[in-house]
């Protein structure tokens, strides 16, 4: 090194800038863990298909931290802004960070570990969408000391398959969310012969499922079941391949997210204008947040709801969304929309969870989240969502129809009340059985437990009156 | 070859080979599909015209949208070398503002409004507005972050990475306007009332889209357009000089930087002219930008970089391929193989390439 | 003349700098785990070792095969797929053929570097962008291949790789250790073993391919076979990435082998610097940490997330220094010092152009 | 022993072509060349700028295939092959610009035009004693070539009259029957001309030598028959004195300037 003359040495400075820097953040990441404070992570999507539903499902977690447990919203504007303030059972609780998913399997594993890990949280409310939650779920296995609660994520595999110890759901699946809607298409559209078309992926199948096992439960029969792959560029060739408007009485439609509008306008171009009463979607149809822009073509059709009852006129109704307009009104978002409500029940259970335990994480609270809880848009079971051996929450469902708002616009509006869906539908899927995929399930007639027992809603009322 | 092969040239035969796959499969294609196809949706041809026609037409029809947006993207490589990796996000910018400005010339805002609603100007003008706003961001990009570092191909591709990964988080943050909230929703604008209906074309009875037939002409207007600017201005002269020879064009006296801005802008304007096109025909979202960038990339190389021809070419087997393989490959239950159509697609892609590095009207590299 | 050329020279002053930068960065990491901060080991570190080798993968190509292939993420995720589907057992998705976990990996490297050799036989008649293009078509193939195909993935992809690793691996979450060091001894072997290939007959020819393709086949070379063994060289390279991101993962989907995934990969390779190979994991490292540390950064004016930020930071960096990290350092080095009697450092700074521009 | 008698024995020809002609579209850069070329002769290939002569070396060592004809090398019909074969036979041979391998260096230069026409372009591993001996010999190529003072610099960085030395040091390397240079003299400066021609002259007498050159002094020193091409054709074919002697030869060649030529195809 004698060698090394002159102002050579500089060169070293910048090495010696970049290991202070290291050294700092390493610091910094050691120092931060004090043992008393319950770290809290919230993930959601920020990009891709549903990238419009972050400040939702942030709002809806944040609403109930502040309702139960002390929280302020820094804005009550901008949920992801941050929240101040709160403290259950003694013990404060900070939220770390917010995940910023993309709908994307590595991109929810690397979030997860930057909040799990990086930011050494002990407990996360999210993901916001399926395959995501199937990664967690495996993550979760191998992190029992972790707890996580789905934000709103409607694939089958992580409760029912893969069901950690440490992972709750207190909503429906995307099979649950149809579960009377395909009854509905039956009964009170009169449909016996129907085509579907669906995404597909995990979400698309699941999702179809649903409506699948629902319609020909009740004697209908699926003609032609038609998968296009997700982010198509041109929907045309797989809209060619569903039968003609005149060969069959309707069509499910599941494709979703980002989908919906591209699958419509191909459907248009093919056999011209939607006839609403030949359709029967997801929750795609009218997702209140974002997506809407299909919604003027199909006022007058159905579709399978979110878990949420927008309009619904029950007392635990107006409770949460006088709740939710309190704390977030200014932000403006639809409070009747599941991304909401699913993040809101999350959060309410986790106060609950840690008022129970005293504040401790880990296996006791795992022990102490509620096995029920009080829920905005549920009436059967005194109110109370349930949930099963697996941790998955046995929900009321509500079908919906888009209709004309009294503004002019499209609106979501229930038409059905399905009381208490579980997962399994009755037994109809099992771990053991075929999941949900292309040709999954079978087309067969059966009875489910809700069958004969679905009532109409009218103006956001529950009568007697049984509809399907 | 004066001289006759005399004994047997196996190497000949090997040379000869891809032509002869090439030959042999397009006649089983066509075989297939006119006159054989079982367990496939439709059936072949002949028992079901209908849906061949209208198989052939929804491959035109994307072909022609393809080519709009592939064209600019053709047009800035083959002038300039510059791989422009921003041409999806230039189309999903260009989409939005389309969106925007038909909303604020209809209902001013708000949920989408009925194509009863929309008359030519209601879609013609957003389109305009659309390629002119992104003809200046194109302008912009090329002139600071392209002008001076030409030649280097790698380094301008990565710039324009970067200045695609700004673009759509920027989308995402700001679109749509009227949103508060939900930024990055996936919108639509709708096609004017005259166009969005069905027409019947009196051939086996099949009622087509006039939108997207309207769609076909525009593309093939285009084609036209380019064509005549290309081989019937000085401008085009230039440039396809340039396309041939950058230094010995600058040295003949011209200046070939404005050529190169001018070129840049209306590669840009195309990719936003093709993003409002797609904007009614289907809607764009979040991810639309990478799939058209994929789309622009598959067409170019294809057809060759730099040649409208090849860009015509390239748009056409795509397309075509991407219907009739969703359409025409057997269904033997639910996990086969109809879905398997983008693999195939792109294998097919590969193998194009693999024989014709250059793509089926590129110059060898 | 490629840009990307390795320039030989005798142990010059520079060179012992960087042995010494070398050999205190490598004793420093060697001990980190026993102070070290545990997600720095576990996520940032590890992760930087098993990009960085991928990245390799992508720099030995480019700087010494003068191809710039954006096929590498494709083939590290076949190997994780292969690797997934023949270890995993029971109810996930994929074919769970439940094999030894040793076995596996040399399968998972086994089929992956031959997929690597047909890709590479395939495309070895194409140069410069085109060669970009035909390798950009192998991703999206791989990309939709593993997406549609549900028989070996599926969109969720393949979970619980990582419940079936070797005995040395052992549990990724439970001994992040074992894998930390498994990944760092497997970069330095790749390193040296890129480092030594070069000055083989094989490599001195796969540069004199770079250099002049023409002029080799006239010296009696083989041109697309030279092309084509360095493609499957480095298949082989981004496999080892693959396995190990499998066990460091668990999870492999097809939106890891994404356009996406692709283009993060070559922005990991620029930011380091397509010259040097140690440039890989210098970009590996920045790119790590850039994204795990610029969450709260907000741009005034423009507004967006934090993908603006890294958008202009990779801007940033491809303007101010092409050559990358390393590109910098070497100019750097040129500017504090006094300038040395003679040699061509100012063509080696002089700018990265294109592939055969 | 002399041209003519050389001539006389008439060995089998190491190079033999017939009816060669290459085209470019409408252009015809060599036509119906018939050529003979006996091992151990030095031919010089004359004649104007775009009268065919790199193209026809392009055919010949295979960087270009012919439109028509037939090549014989080594009495095997080569016609069909590719250059890499062509180089195995024992045919090496320089660029009119040379092509070197810029980011190597001179010895790796010279070691790639020894590999080629050897074994081993494949070999991953560094043989220490192979390999010292293959480079032990790259290195005397270099000394012949004068240019062993700069074996461990970057070829990019060296002068234009030192390129020229490493292409000749690679094309002597490779220990060919039959070398081919086009133009070697280019560029070069007076003193360095000499030293070529001088090199030239001390070349092994196994060597076939085939040579394009402008510069006449050089040209017809060395050669011992001279084959004059003007638009793709062989118009005149004999000894120095008999071309110095051609009148035909002066009014197309010796009275035009001299001067690179820029020809059509892979000439750069």
């Amino acid at each position: 090194m004698g060698r090394l003359r002159g102002r050579r040495w500089r060169i070293l400075l910048p090495f010696a800038a970049m290991a202070i820097v290291a050294a700092a953040i390493a610091a910094s990441s050691l120092a931060a863990h004090s043992a008393s404070v319950i770290r809290l992570a919230i993930m959601s999507d920020c990009k891709g298909a549903f990238g419009g539903a972050y400040e939702l499902d942030i709002g809806g977690a944040e609403a109930a931290l502040a309702q139960y447990a002390h929280g302020k919203p820094v804005s009550s504007k901008k949920p992801s802004a941050g929240m101040t303030g709160i403290t259950i059972a003694g013990h404060p609780v900070k939220i770390v960070g917010y995940g910023c998913g993309n709908d994307t399997v590595p991109v929810a594993i690397s979030e997860t570990k930057r909040l799990m890990e990086q930011l050494k949280a002990d407990i996360m409310i999210g993901p916001l969408s399926g395959d995501e939650a199937v990664t967690i779920a495996h993550y979760a296995q191998k992190h029992p000391t972790k707890t996580f609660i789905i934000g709103t994520a409607g694939s089958q595999d992580p409760t029912l398959q893969i069901a950690p110890k440490n992972m709750f759901r207190y909503h429906g699946d995307g099979a649950q969310w149809n579960a009377g809607t395909g009854i509905l298409a039956y009964k009170k559209l009169g449909w016996r012969k129907a085509a579907i078309i669906m995404d597909d992926y995990s979400f698309g199948w699941t999702s179809a499922a649903g409506l699948i096992a629902d319609f020909c439960g009740a004697g209908g029969k699926i003609v032609k079941r038609v998968f296009p792959p997700l982010n198509t560029t041109d929907y045309a060739p797989y809209v060619q391949q569903l039968p003609a408007p005149s060969k069959v009485d309707g069509y499910f439609w599941v494709v979703g997210g980002t989908g919906t509008g591209p699958s419509l306008k191909a459907y248009e171009s093919a056999y011209g204008k939607v006839d609403p009463k030949k359709f029967v979607g997801n929750l795609f149809f009218f997702f209140q947040s974002g997506f809407a822009d299909v919604a003027p073509r199909l006022i007058g059709a159905y579709y399978g709801g979110f878990g949420n009852a927008p309009g619904l006129k029950t007392a635990g109704a107006k409770q949460y969304e006088a709740t939710m307009k309190k704390w977030f009104g200014p932000a403006g978002f639809n409070v009747t929309d599941s991304f909401v409500y699913n993040y809101f029940n999350a959060a309410h259970a986790l106060v609950i969870g840690l008022t129970k335990s005293g504040g401790a994480l880990g296996a006791s609270l795992n022990a102490s989240l509620p096995r029920s809880i009080k829920a905005g848009y549920q009436v059967s079971n005194g109110g109370q969502v349930k949930l099963d051996s697996n941790r998955q929450a046995i929900a009321d469902q509500y079908p919906q129809q888009i209709v004309k708002g009294p503004d002019g616009k499209p609106a979501a509006k229930i038409v059905g009340y399905v009381p208490g869906v579980d997962q399994s539908f009755g037994g109809f899927f099992k771990k053991t059985s075929p999941p949900p995929g292309r040709s999954q399930p079978p087309c067969v007639k059966h009875k489910f437990p809700w069958a004969g027992h679905i009532k109409a809603v009218q103006n956001g009322v529950i009568t007697k009156k049984t509809i399907g | 070859m004066r001289r006759a092969v005399s004994a047997f040239d196996w190497r000949l035969l090997v040379r000869r080979l891809p032509v002869g796959v090439a030959v042999g499969t397009t006649v089983f294609a066509l075989v297939w599909v006119l006159f054989w196809a079982p367990s496939t949706n439709f059936g072949p041809a002949i028992h079901s015209p209908a849906n061949f026609l209208i198989t052939l037409l929804n491959g035109l029809t994307l072909a022609a949208l393809m080519f709009i947006v592939a064209s600019g993207f053709s047009l800035i490589f083959g002038l300039m070398r510059v791989v422009n990796m921003a041409h999806g996000s230039f189309l999903l910018l260009g989409g939005y503002i389309a969106y925007e400005v038909q909303q604020s010339m209809t209902n001013g805002g708000g949920l989408t409004v009925f194509s009863s609603q929309v008359n030519a100007w209601d879609w013609l003008v957003p389109a305009i507005v659309a390629a002119a706003a992104i003809g200046g961001i194109g302008l912009v990009t090329q002139q600071v972050f392209l002008r001076w570092n030409m030649g280097q191909d790698l380094r301008q591709a990565l710039i324009t990475i970067a200045i695609s990964v700004i673009i759509a988080d920027q989308v995402v943050a700001h679109f749509p306007l009227e949103s508060s909230i939900e930024k990055g929703s996936a919108v639509n604008t709708s096609w004017p009332g005259a166009i969005d209906r069905l027409v019947n074309l009196h051939i086996a009875g099949v009622q087509y889209s006039v939108a997207r037939l309207t769609m076909l002409g525009l593309g093939v207007a285009v084609g036209i357009a380019l064509w005549l600017w290309l081989y019937r201005t000085k401008t085009g002269m230039v440039i396809r000089a340039g396309v041939d020879d950058r230094q010995m064009t600058s040295a003949l006296g011209v200046n070939i930087q404005v050529t190169f801005a001018i070129a840049f802008v209306v590669g840009a304007s195309l990719a936003a002219l093709g993003g409002a096109v797609f904007t009614s025909y289907a809607g764009v979202n979040p991810t639309t930008d990478g799939q058209w960038l994929l789309n622009s990339l598959v067409v170019v190389i294809v057809g060759g970089l730099g040649s409208i021809f090849g860009t015509v070419a390239g748009a056409l087997l795509y397309a075509l391929v991407y219907n009739f393989s969703i359409s025409y490959l057997p269904t033997t239950g639910g996990d086969c193989c109809g879905q398997y159509s983008p693999v195939l697609t792109f294998v097919l892609l590969a193998l194009v390439l693999a024989f014709r590095p250059q793509g089926l009207f590129g110059r060898p590299a | 003349m490629s840009p990307f050329a390795w320039h030989p020279r005798p142990m010059s002053e520079k060179n012992l700098v960087e042995l010494v930068i070398g050999v205190t960065l490598l004793l420093f990491l060697a001990v980190f785990p026993v102070f070290g901060v545990g997600y720095w080991v576990s996520f940032v570190l590890t992760q930087t070792f098993l990009i960085g080798i991928a990245a390799a993968s992508l720099v030995f190509l480019t700087a010494y095969g003068g191809m710039v292939s954006l096929a590498q993420t494709a083939l590290y995720g076949i190997s994780a797929f292969a690797l997934g589907n023949m270890v995993t057992k029971g109810a996930v998705k994929g074919l769970h053929l439940g094999l030894d976990p040793w076995l596996a990996v040399v399968l998972a490297i086994a089929i992956t570097t031959a997929i690597g050799l047909v890709f590479g036989a395939v495309a070895s008649r194409s140069a410069g962008i085109y060669f970009l293009m035909i390798t950009l078509t192998y991703a999206v193939i791989a990309f939709t291949f593993f997406g549609q195909v549900t028989q070996v993935s599926g969109f969720s992809g393949i979970a619980g790789i990582a419940d079936r690793t070797p005995a040395l691996v052992g549990d990724p979450v439970t001994q992040p250790n074992r894998l930390y060091y498994i990944a760092l001894v497997t970069a330095l072997v790749v390193y040296f073993a890129i480092r030594h290939v070069v000055r083989t007959p094989f490599g001195i020819s796969l540069q004199g391919v770079r250099d002049d393709p023409v002029r080799m086949g006239s010296l009696g070379y083989n041109v697309a076979l030279h092309r084509t063994l360095a493609f499957t060289f480095a298949a082989f390279i981004a496999s080892l990435a693959g396995v190990l991101y499998g066990w460091w993962n668990g999870v492999i989907a097809p939106d890891n082998v994404g356009l996406g995934a692709t283009v993060d990969l070559l922005i990991v390779a620029v930011i380091g610097g397509l010259g040097r190979v140690e440039g890989a994991w210098l970009g590996a490292f920045a790119f790590v940490v850039i994204n795990n540390y610029v969450r709260d950064v907000s741009v005034p004016v423009l507004g967006g997330s934090f993908n603006t930020v890294i958008g202009l930071i990779f801007l940033a960096i491809v303007i101010v220094s092409p050559s990358g990290l390393m590109g910098l350092w070497d100019r750097l080095w040129d500017a504090a010092g006094y300038r040395e009697g003679s040699g061509p450092r100012a063509a080696a700074a002089a700018g990265t152009a294109g592939p055969q521009a | 022993m002399t041209e003519a008698a050389a001539h006389a024995e008439s060995a089998e020809p190491i190079l033999r072509l017939r009816g060669v002609g290459r085209r470019f579209g409408g252009l015809h850069a060599v036509s119906d060349v018939d050529l003979d070329v006996i091992p151990g002769e030095r031919r010089a290939i004359l004649g104007p700028n775009g009268a065919g002569k790199t193209t026809l070396f392009n055919v010949v060592a295979g960087d270009l295939p012919v439109t028509s004809g037939r090549i014989e090398l080594f009495g095997r019909d080569v016609t069909r092959e590719p250059a890499r074969q062509r180089a195995k036979l024992g045919l090496a041979r320089s660029y009119q610009q040379s092509r070197l391998f810029l980011g190597l260096s001179v010895e790796d230069n010279i070691f790639l035009a020894i590999v080629g026409v050897g074994r081993g372009h494949l070999r991953p591993v560094v043989l220490p004693r192979k390999d010292a001996e293959l480079r032990a010999r790259a290195r005397e190529a270099a000394r012949r070539a004068a240019i062993d003072g700069r074996l461990g610099d970057v070829v990019g960085a060296l002068a234009h009259g030192e390129h020229r030395q490493v292409a000749l040091a690679m094309a002597l390397a490779a220990e060919p029957k039959l070398l081919m240079l086009d133009e070697p003299a280019s560029g070069l400066s007076r003193g360095e001309r000499q030293l070529l021609t001088e090199l030239l002259l001390a070349l092994d007498a196994d060597i076939t030598l085939i040579l394009i050159e402008h510069d006449m002094d050089i040209a017809l020193r060395v050669a011992e028959r001279v084959t004059m091409m003007h638009e793709g054709r062989v118009i005149v074919e004999g000894t120095p004195a008999e071309i110095r002697a051609n009148q035909l030869v002066h009014d197309l060649y010796l009275g035009s300037h001299y001067g690179s030529e820029p020809e059509g195809g892979a000439s750069g």
